[in-house]
């Protein structure tokens, strides 16, 4: 077997739009590049039984996730002709508005970067052992469920 | 045998990291039985295990010094 | 019927990626929205004949192209429960490696944000009145067509 | 009557706009056939016509001071 390079996916807090920017511009070089597929995870403001949401905290079994993530990964690019993917979440405090998951995929045409962003965020909510926890604005909480 | 256990999201408000010392458990299915009993909370919910990093699909044994984690359904994304 | 307001999509020259940025950034007060779905069209380095391609100059029946995005825009707000949806698309050179169309949808949960998304990419491309002519690094050119 | 000629992409090379004197024409039909015999070009491409801005679906009546837009296979994205 070769050996695996188990890439990080996990930032500190909320991903910032301008990182987000910064990703985008450095495909400019990657000319084979045609199509880029970006999905991104906003926190909302739930209202729940009359109490707001103000941020998710989010926690992970970082090393199972990340894990997981390499074989996600793996699968992906065998299934789809990809020329990139980036795969970034949040842990820790992410405010209502911020962005706390962003997937980008790039191909030389578009289907297979759309196609694998949305099979990517879809496994990814399902496959890895992140959790949410909904802060509200009474100091409760909830623990999220993906559904 | 002695095990540890560790737990996440809302599992972990109720069962905190600890070591376990479980005498006759030999797979996981026991061990389910087992921290049902223990923490009653646990039984009325959907959870999964992970066996040293490797997430519980059928019953699995269980060695000496095992890491095994509990967790409720994922929520990340 | 209503008075019909026509946004404008187009843009001279490459789309920034820090104007995706700004676009990403402006959303955080909407907290209502959970997803984000982003496509992007990056201009290609084909090789065609020996020869490369250096940009694709962009050239559109403006008025009709308008007209029948208004038109697209329409239906896919009526099909999907989007909370924004936009479209800019690059008019004159746009060079290898730049970015030359842009599509953001947002919804409250992630699937209504990435079938727009698809949908509105796939639309654009078979029905805006645009022209791509791929400059080569001879001075030649030739037009493009989508298959 | 006198109609207005557009065209657009590789269609633009080899028809400029101008506007056309034509008698005994219609219809967009009767056009297709009058404008690939003026432009023998065109005859062997893919081509729609817009007829005030709306693309020509089905055949449509002509009248004096229209305008005609000659269009090849789109290409944006």
């Amino acid at each position: 077997m070769s050996e695996k390079k188990i890439k990080n996916i996990f930032v500190a807090g909320p991903i910032d739009p301008a990182f987000i920017a910064d990703s985008i511009a450095k495909h400019g070089s990657k000319t084979a590049i045609g199509g880029h597929s970006i999905f991104m995870g906003q926190v909302r403001r739930d209202e729940v039984d009359g109490k707001l949401v103000d941020a998710i905290a989010y926690t992970a079994y970082e090393e199972l996730a990340l894990e997981k993530m390499h074989q996600i990964r793996e699968d992906i690019f065998e299934k789809y002709p990809l020329n990139c993917m980036h795969v970034y979440h949040s842990l820790g405090t992410v405010k209502a508005g911020q962005i706390c998951l962003f997937v980008f995929t790039s191909s030389a045409h578009r289907k297979p970067a759309i196609d694998a962003c949305s099979e990517l965020v879809e496994r990814l909510k399902a496959e890895l052992p992140i959790w949410g926890k909904e802060l509200f604005d009474n100091d409760t909480h909830q623990w999220k469920e993906n559904i | 045998m002695e095990i540890e256990i560790i737990s996440f999201g809302k599992i972990s408000e109720f069962i905190k990291p600890q070591k376990l010392e479980i005498s006759g458990i030999t797979h996981t299915d026991d061990l389910k039985v087992y921290l049902e009993s223990s923490f009653p909370k646990l039984s009325g919910m959907k959870y999964k295990l992970a066996l040293n990093k490797q997430i519980v699909q059928q019953n699995c044994e269980i060695a000496n010094h095992d890491t095994v984690a509990i967790m409720p359904p994922f929520s990340g994304g």
